[in-house]
Formats: C-alpha cells, structure tokens, sequence
C-alpha cells in the first residue's frame, strides 16, 4: 500500500494539528457595490465554520423528507411538460410550513432570523432533488435584494410564503457587473405626489419569475433606482420561456406603464443588487454540490446493482476510478461550499465575494461533471427520457450559466488574488 | 455566524487550554531553558508529560486531545525552548510512534519512545521492495527464527533517512507457506549493524532523497518484534494510516505550497504572461485554494470528532496540484524553464517539494503521486472502502510461496 | 514532394475509372433518367452492377476495389439520376448488406439485396437489450425452433427505424444451457406481423429517434435464418464491425461537424467572447481539425491497403469532441443557451447531432459515447486487442442460464 | 458490444469512399516572412498524404537500427553527467554515413534532394531514443535558413557531415514574431573592402550550438541581416548551460568583434529565418511523436510484465484505459506531424504554417502526456534516475517549450482559423 515515502515533507506539520482556515483577507460586514471592494481589508481574520451545524442537520432532515414524499423524480418530470412548472403546492409547503421563505428575514420581520448556512443546506436538499421551487429566486435573490434596500413592507409577506418576490435579472447575468436595465422610467421621472413611479420594459431570461406575485426590477434610471411592482396590477405580462431546464423554467416579463414603489436609490439600490446576486450565487453553488452528490450517489448505486459479463458493472476498476475522482471532486466542492455559505452569513466584502467566486468555480464543474458521469455510467438507460438522468444534466448545465460561469468567477481573481491578466 | 457545538472544532479552544499554559509556565520555572542543556531539557519535558499531550501519561504526554498539542507547542516556541527537530524524525514521529503506542510491548514503549522524540533516535521505514511496492504484503524478505533472535535478510527500497536512521520500522516474511497476509511479522531493526549496508537511491531529480537498504543476516532480538508473529500486516496498516494523513493534509496559508512561486513568478513578469496561461493559472490558483480549504475543513472534522476519509481525496489532489502547477509554472518561465539548477547527486536532509528551481519542483512533483500510495492505489480505497463498490477478484489468496511474481 | 504507391491512396484513382465512367455513360444511354420511372431505373442500375461496383456480379456490383465507387456515384449524380436515398437506410446498406453478402445463403442474397438497395425494403438492426448493452452476448431474446418455423420472444431496446423497416437483423438466444456466446441465433425478421410492436423510445433530447420492439412470438421462416444455429455471435460480429467503422469515420471538409456552429457564433458575437472561452476554443477547433486528419488518414490506408485499428480511435474523438464542443457553445451562447427549441415528442428520420440548437447539439451528444459501442468498451478493445494487454478475467463462461442478471 | 447504434448519422457518408484531405487553404511555394501571410491563398488545394512511403520506411530501419546499436539508453544517460553531451562519433555515422546531414539539400549541392517528410521520419526515430545529436538544430534549422537564404558555400560542408551549423535564436522562441537579436553590428557597418563584418554580443539558451562549428546569426541591424561566423575565429566564445534536457544541452555564444560573412540581408534574411524556425517547430512535432510512441510502447511492456497482487499490472482496467487513450492521443498526433511534414515539403505559405501549429500543439501535449503516464505507470522505479524514464519526461517538457508552446502554437489560429481574440 506503499510505494515510498516523503514524511519529512510534512510530519513536522503533521505533529501539530492546526484546525484554523487562515483567511487572507477578511468579510465586512455592509454589503458592498460591484466588485471587491476594499471595505473588509482592516478588519480582522476570522475562522470560517466549514462543518455542519445541528440545526442545520435538522433542517436538512426535515427538508429532505418531506421532499422525498412531494417531489419524486417521475411527478417532477411528468411536471416539466405541464403548463405549470412551479410545484405551488409544494413551494407553499417548503415556505410556510418548513418556514424556508423567511430563513435569511430577521425575526422581527417575521422571518427566522436564520443564516446563508441554512439557507445553503436547503439548497443542496434542493439540488439533490431538482424539486420546482423558487426557493433560490425568492428567499434567497430577492430576499437579499430587499434586506440589503432595507425593506419593511414586503420581508413579513415572504416570510410568510404570503408572497414570492423574483429580482428581474436576467438569470445568466454575472454578479461582477452590473447588468443594464432594458426598463425605463415613465413620467413623471420623480414620482408622483403618492410617490409610486411607472415602469415601462421587457426583461427576459428570469428564473423563478413565473410564479413571483412581486418583481424587484432595477432601472437606469438618475439615479439608479430598484423598483418593486405587484403582478396583480395592470401592464404586467409574463410569458414562459421553452427552457433547458424546465425544472427551473425561465421567462419573459412586459411592463407596460406599471405602477412601481421605489425601494431603494444610487448607491443603495446598487449594493442591494450587488448583494443579491452574490448571495444567489454562493447559494446555487451548494445547491450544485447537492446535485452533484445526487448524482454520484445514484450512479453508485446504479452500478452496485448493474450487472454486464456477469458481474457488477461497478466492479470493472476504470468505473471504480472515474467514480473515486468524482468522490473527490465532490469533497473538494463542498468545502468551497461551505466556506461561501459561511462568509455570506458574516456579511458581504472582499473575503465573501473571493468564497463565492471559488465556491460558484468549483460546485459549476463538478455538478456538470456529476451529471455527466451519471448518464455515461448509466449507459442507454441514462440517455432516455424515462430515467431522472437528464433532469440533473439539464439543470447542472443551466446552473453552470447562472449567475456567472465558472470562468467568469476564476476570472474576478485578477483584483480578488491579484492575479493580474495579460497585456 | 452560528455557534453550534461544531464551531469549538473551528479554532481548537477547549476549556483547559489555559490549565496546560500554566503547567507550562511552571515547567519553564523549574527549567530555565538558558541555562538547561538541549537534551536535559528535552528529557525532562518528556517526562512532565509536556511534548505530546495526547500520548498517555508516563510516556511523555497527559492523555489530553491532541488538539491541545498547539497550546503547548506555541508556550514553548514563544520561550525560545530547544526543539526536538521533528522534521529530521519524521517517520519517528509521524508513523514509527503511534505505531509503538498502538502495538509496542510497555518495555518497548518504555525503551523506545522518549529517545525518539528527544530526537536521540531517528527511526526510518523498510517497507516497500523492488518487486512489492503498490502490493506491499507479496514482499520477499525473509526473517527466521533461532530461539530468540531474528535473522533478516532481503532488499528494501525508498527509504527515507535510512542513513541517519539508529532503528528502523521493518516487516518481513516469517512464513512463506500461507496466504501472503498471514505470513509477515513487525519488528523494530537496529540499523548500526553489520548485517544492514545502505545505499543511495537517486531519483530523477538528481538528488538521493531515498536509499535503498540490504539485510544480509541482519540481526534482531526477539525482544524487538513488534506484535505477534505473523500479525505483521495488520501492525503495518495502522503505520500506514498514520502515513496518509501525514501527506496533503496540512495546515497552509492561503497561497502556500506550489502556487506561491507560481504566482510571485506571474505577479512579478508581466512579460511572461499570455491568455493561454493565464486561464490555466486561475484555474490552478483556484484549485489549489479550494483544495486549502477542503484540508482546513478535514481538520475541522477531526477536531470536532467526525473523522471522515476525505484524507485519501487530500493526497491525491495535492499529488495531481503539485505536478500541473509546477508544469505550468516551467512553462511560464519559458527560457528559464529550460535550465536546471544542479544535476549532482546531492544527499537532502529531508523531502522539498517546493524549494530549488521550478525544474526541480516540476521533476520531484512527479514522486506526489507514487511516494506514500500510489494516486491509483488511493482511487481503490476509495472506490472501494467510501463508496462500496465490488473489490477485484483477488488471485493472490494461496500460499505465498506460489505467487507468480 | 514525393509520390510513392501509398500516395496513389490519396486520392482513390486507380487505372479502371475511365472504363467504369464510360460504362455509366453507357448506361445513361439505354436508361434515360428523364423518362424511366424511379424504381424501374434504380433496379436497372442494381442489376447493371453499378450500384455498389465492390459487390460481386449479379448482386449490384462488380467485384472492384471500394474506392471506384465514389467514380460511379459522381457519374449519376451529375447526370440528375434518382437516388436509393441511403441516408433513409443506413442500417440496410451501411450493417445489412455486408452482414448478408458475408453470411447468406445465395438465394437470401438474391431475395433480399435488390430491394434493400434501391430502398424498397428498410432494415433495422434487433440487437440491445434492456439487460443486455455492452454485453450483447448475454442478450435474453428467445427463438424456439418448431419445424421449418422459428417463434421468437422477447424486448429489443435502442433501433432506430424499426417503424418504418420491413426487415429487421435479429439476434436471438436459440439455446440457454450453453455458454452465452454458443447459444445465439441470427436473423431475419419480418417486421410486419402481429407478433411485432414497435413503440417510440424517448431520448433525453425530448425526440424519439430510436425504438423499443417488443416481440411476443414473432414468426421467422428457418429459411430466414442467417448462418448456421449456434453461430450468431459470430455473425453479429461482422455486422458490428461494419457499424463501427461507419461511426465518426467520414470524411469532412475542414470546420465540418459540431465545430462549425461554434465557430459561427464565435466570429458573429464579438460580445460573447471571454478570454476563458477563447483558449477552450482554440484547443477543441486544434482538436477537432486533428481528428478530421485522422480520420483522412485512416481512409488514406484503408485505400492504400494498410487497414489499421485507429478506427476506434476515431470513434472515441468524435463523442469526446462533440461532447465538448457542444458543452463549450452553449456556455458561449449565455442566456440563448438557457433555452431550447421544443421539448415535443418528435419522430426524426434519422440521427441529426450537428442540427437544431445549441442546447439540443449538447443533449444528443451524450449519446455519442454510448451508441454503437460504449467509450469504455471501445477502450477495452484498444486496451486487448490492439496494445495486446491482459483480457478482464471472465466469469460469464458457463451455462448462459446460470449466470447473474 | 453495441449500447445504441445511430448509422443513419453516417452510412450515407460510409458508402461513399472519400479518401482525399479538404485542405481550406493551400500552400505557397515560396518561403514568407512571419505570420501566415496569403501568398499561398491562390493556389490550387492539393491533397496531403499522411502515409509513410516506401523510402521513408527504408531510411526509418537504417536510423533505428543505428540508434539501437549506438544509442542504448544506458549510454544517453552516462553521457548528460559528462563533459561532452553531444554524441560526435554517433553524429558524424548519421550525418556522413546514413546522410541524414543532407537530406534537404539538393543533389546539387551534395545532398540527398530529399524531403521534410524523410527528416520528419529521422526525428520521430532520434525522438525514440533522445539520441544527443545536433539533427534538428544544424540538419533542419539551419540547413532551412541556408537553403532560403540561397546559401551555396556552406550547405555543400553542411552536406558531407563535415560541418554542424547551429541558428543562433534561443531554443524558446517561438515561430510566430522574428525574436529580438541580441547582436550588434560592429564598424564598419557596411562592412569592409572585402565585404566582411564584425559581430558582438551575447546570445543565450541556443539548442544544439555546442557542437557547431558554424554559427548563422540575425542581427537586427538596418537591413536585417543573417550572418554566417566560423566557430574558429578570434573572439567567439561558448558556454554550456545546466539544462533540465541535457540531451539536448543548451548553450550560451560569446561574440566580441567576431569575422562575419552576411548571408542574406532584408525580407529574404527574414524569410530565412521564419522558414528555419517553422520548418524546426514542423519536424520538432514529429520527434515529439516519436518520443511519445516510445514512452507508449515502452510502458505497455513494463505493464505486461509487472506482477502486483499476483497479476500483470497491465491487466487492471483502470491502467488499460489510461494506455488505450494514450495511443488514442498518438494517433491524433501522427496524423498532425504527418500533415505538417507533407505540407513542409511542398513549401511554406499559410496551410503549411497552419500545418505545423497544428502539429506542434498536438504532438507538444502528446509527448508531455505519454512520458508522465510512463513515469506514474511504472510506479517506483520510473522515478529513479537508474532508468531511461526521466530522460523522456526532460526532453518531452524542454521539446514543449522549444520553438513555441502548444498555447503559443494555437494562438496563431487567430489568423490562420479566423478566430479572433476577445476585445
């Protein structure tokens, strides 16, 4: 089991036994704008928590069951090709009951007053079983959205499940710049005496915008401006999207002279986008991790049962192998994951955008990785339309976009790592 | 953040921390390390139970968590005490110890471990063979017994320290009529004999790191077995165990280990950059810090109680980081990278992954993936021990002395 | 440059093709394309030997080289001539034709060629199975002899145009208690009988371009059998020989295959560009222009008479590539590669991987590593046949109905 | 053996017999200076032949017989820890005896009038075995840049093997931009009465200038000229460097006020030296190839006969598939080298530079990837210095780096593939 030894290079290390993650850099605690930022650099280095809590572990346990009993991959499938993509049902569940919709609200809005960790292991629960809910797109993206614009009207209805807000950005938008607006500002530009506004544009590509009763929309407006719009009022239109990943169907949305409240302005308002989109991707990267190990998990499983020549198709060693390697990409994406859900739950600066970047890098490829793998070692089976195979692919490869790609992420370590480009 | 109970394994603090600070402080009273002679000092640390807090009492330790061995270590470092050199006794420290602990006899405990950890005694291994070296049990060194001594004799390769080394970790073959497991026995050899010639091994670095070792009659009192006779194999497991967690899963800096000169080299020669190395290094670079923190978090596991196999996922990412940075990183110093530094048979004290030239680093990273388990021997032990899956059709299960070889 | 023999392997002229092209001419001369009706012109052309001039006389050809066909075929497609519309075919002519023309009695050629090649009758291939993929031999589909009359039973998985084939290559288990390679039978099925059904299988693509054929005592004539009982693996081996070849082997002008569409998008959408995409695409556009050379190569010695096993390398490159380079242009499409055209169920007439969408190229690709030989067993056979390494120990040997399923 | 079959993608194709390569561009005869130029665009396409010819397999048994006589491994080895790296005794049998010296130069000048198809087959063969002979440096490089600069004194010497001539540019440029010259021109920059110049300046990491006894040197003076210096005049100075290939030791040249005749002045100076440094990367590819396919062929052995756990290793799958997607890579990469040496032979112009980047990209990373696998596949003992693996491993790194990387070599697809780099 030993081919030679190099334990000089490492017992010295190994006789003590440091459990501390030397952060370089550390998190502030204010959201800041696009880009790193600077304001987290005095402050001092903390030690990131990358193990599992107990509560989470119970939340986990209670999201797990109870999705195990409402989302089964053959109703989520038989789901993708109905005219209502969003599991309501469930999703009203998850919120209320479970009381997922309101984990990042303060308890004084009446929310949880949980953290990015929990909301991070609901997310892996998620991913394991690509169940139609806009958990990511409302508790989450627009959730940050309004906490960071200082909302207090709409926070206490997410937080009941009363309503599901969706910020109006496009799904495949990075989170380092900030994406134009296509909506523009009717007049009066200022507002009028009630101080509502009117907004008039299309915004396409959203996910988990069908089933929002609330948009946050961002404006170009002088100054920037974020604007919240009820569906329920007049001009609003949405029209759903043949999407790659139906489970997460994109759309199009139209708003023609649309009563608006203003939330927030300038700086504000931007920081509020800024941070929305972070958080979402540093809690889509471990709904990536979730999926990732789904995956692995059931081509494992797959291929203990599988026999070809008689014998296990997992017992042939270059099955063996691929399978170890995707174990180990997997042990290497979950403590990236961890260490974004931990840093987003300190608050936002340069330490927390530097954890979702390498969290958003690695749980996009391994998730792809995962989905691959799992239909090739599936064989045929995996390549039908009656196998849970594809769900995952199909997912994996729309998570893969959102919220920046891989190579979008790495490519903030430039300021993030001085990593400088070339000329 | 949360503080859950897992949280404490963060950081290592445990209520008693300040408890041992002030032992400390006594033991630094008592001792005044001006004045006290280097292996005096060290003597009497061990037995105030002060150099390894987790061993048992008695035995230089107090049967504390070993992750309390930091608080003392720092108290120390910070008096400016004289250290007991582990990087010159890593196998003595890392794998010849617990093993002693584990399965040493009290008199040999008693006997061997305070010279070891003073630094007295450094210890090597002679395990791996020319012809057993990812299948460690089919090894052909013979040991036979003549009432109560051992006469060894074979060839061992990849020995570390050998030349420095006062005993060595050594399995041999008591009984070549059974299955190849059953029939090895454990024993601690003293090197400084006539029946031991070692000689270097060069690797393709040009250094000799390793040596091989000839046992001609080497000689071994029975009193120096180390668990019964034929329990061989088991005793070398757990010495093995304790090899793995040894490599890759260390505690580092951000951009510590192979990236460091990889990205000074990039910071500091905007000449050398291009696109196609660029996407290769913020590939690496955030690989490797991923890799950082899935290290931190193992760490965090066993510090917290829940120790999980993500070891053997640390060596081989750390092997498949070291060999691609360090190509990437001749690549990038292009003409430089077509230079070495020194081609003569140099003798190391100790493995360097990341020192020398990149050339050096590039050539010696190629051992990552050999040296303590081969990358292929580790995805086995996954596959077959963390996931499940069906082992290999063993041929080998018949007395050893029938094996094709 | 030189000119050796092998460079007369370049380009496919050998001395005899003036002689073919005025016999074509001659043809033309008596079978006027304008007034002679389709059928009445292809069958004309099958029994003047000028369909596949490398068939033997008397069964559409001459018994020339291969590589004078494309001559024949340039002559008739310049002159506007009705074609046999291979591409509705492929099965019939590319695995069928060869299969019959290697194993089949001369009346079952005399029956069955013609029609097969003007098109009149489409063949599809009974030879997967839900149990049965990569180990085709262990396949459970059984045909039970009763006189002059075969019953067979059983579900075949993955055939493509068996809803529109009159005929059907069948491979079925004839005896349980042998070893399974000795106990299969090969076939030709009728498809058009009560004891066939045939539904549509779904892909992930959302098409249903292959079929699932259930059999529930389907009748086959013993004169519809296919070399002697017993011998159907032997005889699948022929026809999946011709498959492989027939798979990611074609030639390509330069950019041809799933590059071309990335490229496209490449050059028209300046703003989709990323320096990360850039260098992912110079590599697979490097890569899949090499394979494209590879793939000349291998017809260049195939023509030149040095056949060489890179055949299945080529197969193995074209998934990998059009796995990658379809992964790459949908993340180069951003929020257009977030959508997909239809999810309907659709019937196609045949395979299409480079059309569609982006999102469509990248689910169908998937495909590409499974169909026609999985990459890993395409590697075992690399691994066997062609670096001559040791053979996976077998445990399949005995009786077909003792093994585990 | 069949999971699915899709022949109707490609029977259609497989009935017809295509066996000709589409070549999009085509070559020019006439050299051209860097970049890809369009001299060449014109021309009818010809059809590349990728085959071995008779002659080529002829030439290929007289050099490998002679390497497996002259060359065991055993010797390379010994010879990289001596004084004097270069086999001469082994070069002059090549150059002289087999005529290897010769072969680009024509029969009229004493040489074989043979091709960069022969010299491809020469290299793969000095590839299998790293023999330490100045054949790429003095029989290729610089015998190209000779030949293109019209060279009617040297390339006779050159011919008969009593003369090695060395291009003075590093071994690290690359093909794409001329490189800087580190050479002065010294008064009179005219040159003298009997037209002779003087040179000084310091050139280093040159490959295969130890043993020259000729030394052709760019200076960037006005006009760009090559110049041709006699290593026996006063004033030229060498000096071994420690190289991580010393099979191919590289050195540094010492010129102070050195006698020198110009060769070529100009756009033919430059000319000659694109065209020796593209016609290096070209056949470099193939002694890439060779390297690689000894490295396959050599592990495939060992795995046959090395016993673990009582079996061949060879016989775990996990080790056949990694060999079987090695020789995958090296048919790959033979199909390129055969491409660019073919269209070497039919002169330079934009398919023939496209032809080499291509080759050099491939076979670069093939080579690379083939000596680590022999290196990790023998486990132990391909570590040790005592075998012929770390030889492979040093010549694969320093050939990939030689004469422009993979990376470098790809990005002239800018032009020659028309496509364009990011903004």
């Amino acid at each position: 089991m030993t081919e030679a030894t190099a334990s000089e290079a490492t017992a010295s290390e190994a006789t003590a036994s440091n459990t501390t993650v030397n952060d370089a850099a550390s998190g502030g605690a204010a959201a800041t704008g696009f880009g790193p930022g600077a304001s987290g650099r005095g402050r001092p280095a903390r030690t990131a928590n990358l193990l599992y809590g107990e509560t989470e572990t119970e939340l986990r346990a209670a999201v797990r069951g109870l999705l195990a009993d409402k989302a089964p991959w053959r109703d989520v499938l038989a789901r993708t090709e109905t005219g209502q993509t969003c599991d309501d049902g469930l999703w009203h569940t998850l919120a209320a009951e479970v009381g997922c919709a309101g984990l990042l609200i303060p308890e004084s809005l009446g929310g949880a007053g949980a953290s990015y960790r929990e909301a991070a292991v609901v997310a892996e629960e998620l991913g394991r079983t690509v169940a139609p809910v806009p958990f990511l797109g409302s508790a989450v993206i627009a959730t940050a959205a309004l906490l960071a614009a200082g909302d207090t009207e709409f926070l206490p209805e997410l937080a009941s499940g009363a309503v599901t807000a969706s910020l109006a950005i496009p799904f495949a938008a990075g989170t380092r710049t900030r994406p134009e607006s296509t909506v523009r500002l009717d007049a009066p530009q200022r507002g009028d005496e009630r101080g509502e506004y009117r907004l008039t544009g299309t915004i396409t590509g959203l996910a988990d915008a069908l089933p929002a009763s609330v948009l946050i929309v961002p404006v170009d407006s002088v100054p920037y401006g974020l604007y919240a719009v009820r569906v329920s009022e007049p001009g609003v239109g949405k029209r759903p999207l043949v999407s790659l990943d139906m489970t997460r169907q994109l759309s199009e949305v139209r708003l023609e002279q649309v009563l608006a409240r203003r939330i927030a302005a300038g700086p504000a308002a931007e920081q509020a986008v800024a941070a929305a989109l972070l958080a979402g991707a540093g809690v889509l990267a471990s709904e990536q991790l979730g999926l990732a190990e789904q995956c692995l998990d059931a081509t494992v499983a797959y291929v203990k049962e599988r026999h070809q020549f008689a014998r296990p198709v997992g017992g042939f060693q270059a099955i063996k192998h691929r399978l170890a390697d995707l174990w180990v990409s997997v042990t290497q994406a979950r403590a990236a994951a961890r260490y974004a859900a931990d840093w987003l739950a300190a608050g936002f600066g340069p330490e927390t955008t530097m954890a979702v970047a390498l969290a958003k890098a690695a749980c996009s490829d391994t998730a792809l990785k995962a989905a691959q793998e799992m239909i090739q070692l599936h064989g045929g089976i995996g390549f039908t339309w009656e196998h849970p195979a594809h769900l995952y692919l199909k997912r994996a490869k729309a998570d893969s976009i959102g919220l920046g790609t891989a190579d979008a992420h790495r490519a903030s370590l430039d300021v993030l790592a001085n990593l400088p480009a070339p000329e | 953040m949360l503080s859950d109970k897992t949280d404490q394994g963060g950081n290592g603090q445990l209520p008693d921390a300040d408890a041992l600070r002030s032992q400390v402080a006594e033991f630094l009273a008592a001792h005044d390390p001006g004045s006290t002679e280097r292996l005096e000092f060290l003597r009497a640390r061990f037995d105030a139970g002060l150099a390894w807090v987790h061993y048992p009492a008695g035995l230089g330790g107090q049967g504390l968590p070993r992750s309390l061995q930091v608080v003392v270590d720092r108290e120390f470092t910070a008096a400016g005490t004289p250290s007991n050199h582990p990087e010159r006794n890593g196998i003595g420290l890392g794998m010849a110890a617990p093993t002693i602990l584990a399965h040493g006899t009290p008199e040999q405990k008693e006997r061997w471990l305070r010279p070891l950890w003073t630094g007295e005694e450094i210890w090597c291994q002679l395990f791996s063979e020319p012809g057993a070296g990812s299948d460690l049990a089919g090894l052909s060194t013979r040991a036979v017994r003549d009432g109560d001594t051992w006469t060894a004799s074979g060839q061992k390769v990849w020995t570390s320290s050998a030349h420095m080394a006062k005993r060595a970790l050594l399995v041999a073959r008591t009984n070549p009529d059974v299955p190849k497991h059953e029939g090895l026995t454990y024993f601690a050899l003293d090197m400084k004999q006539p029946g031991v010639e070692v000689r270097p091994l060069r690797q393709i670095t040009g250094e000799a790191e390793f040596n091989e070792v000839f046992l001609t009659d080497a000689q071994i009192p029975d009193a120096d077995r180390i668990g019964d006779v034929g329990q061989g194999w088991t005793v070398s497991m757990s010495t093995l165990m304790n090899e793995r967690v040894s490599i890759g899963g260390n505690a580092m800096p951000r951009e510590g280990g192979m990236i460091a000169s990889a990205a000074r080299t990039w910071r500091e020669h905007p000449e050398l950059r291009t696109p196609g190395l660029y996407d290769r290094l913020l590939k690496l670079w955030a690989d490797a810090e991923v890799a950082r923190l899935a290290g931190a978090r193992l760490r965090q596991q066993l510090a917290a109680g829940q120790p999980g196999p993500e070891g053997s996922a640390a060596k081989l990412v750390f092997a498949r980081l070291n060999q691609e940075i360090s190509e990437f990183e001749v690549e990038l110093a292009g003409g430089e990278g077509l230079l070495y530094d020194d081609w003569t048979l140099r003798r190391p004290e100790g493995a360097n992954f990341f020192g020398r030239n990149p050339g050096f680093r590039f050539l010696r990273a190629k051992g990552n993936s050999i040296e303590g388990g081969t990358s292929e021997i580790l995805r086995n032990i996954i596959a077959e021990r963390v996931l499940g899956l069906p082992k290999e059709a063993r041929v080998d299960t018949g007395p050893w002395k029938d094996l094709p070889r």
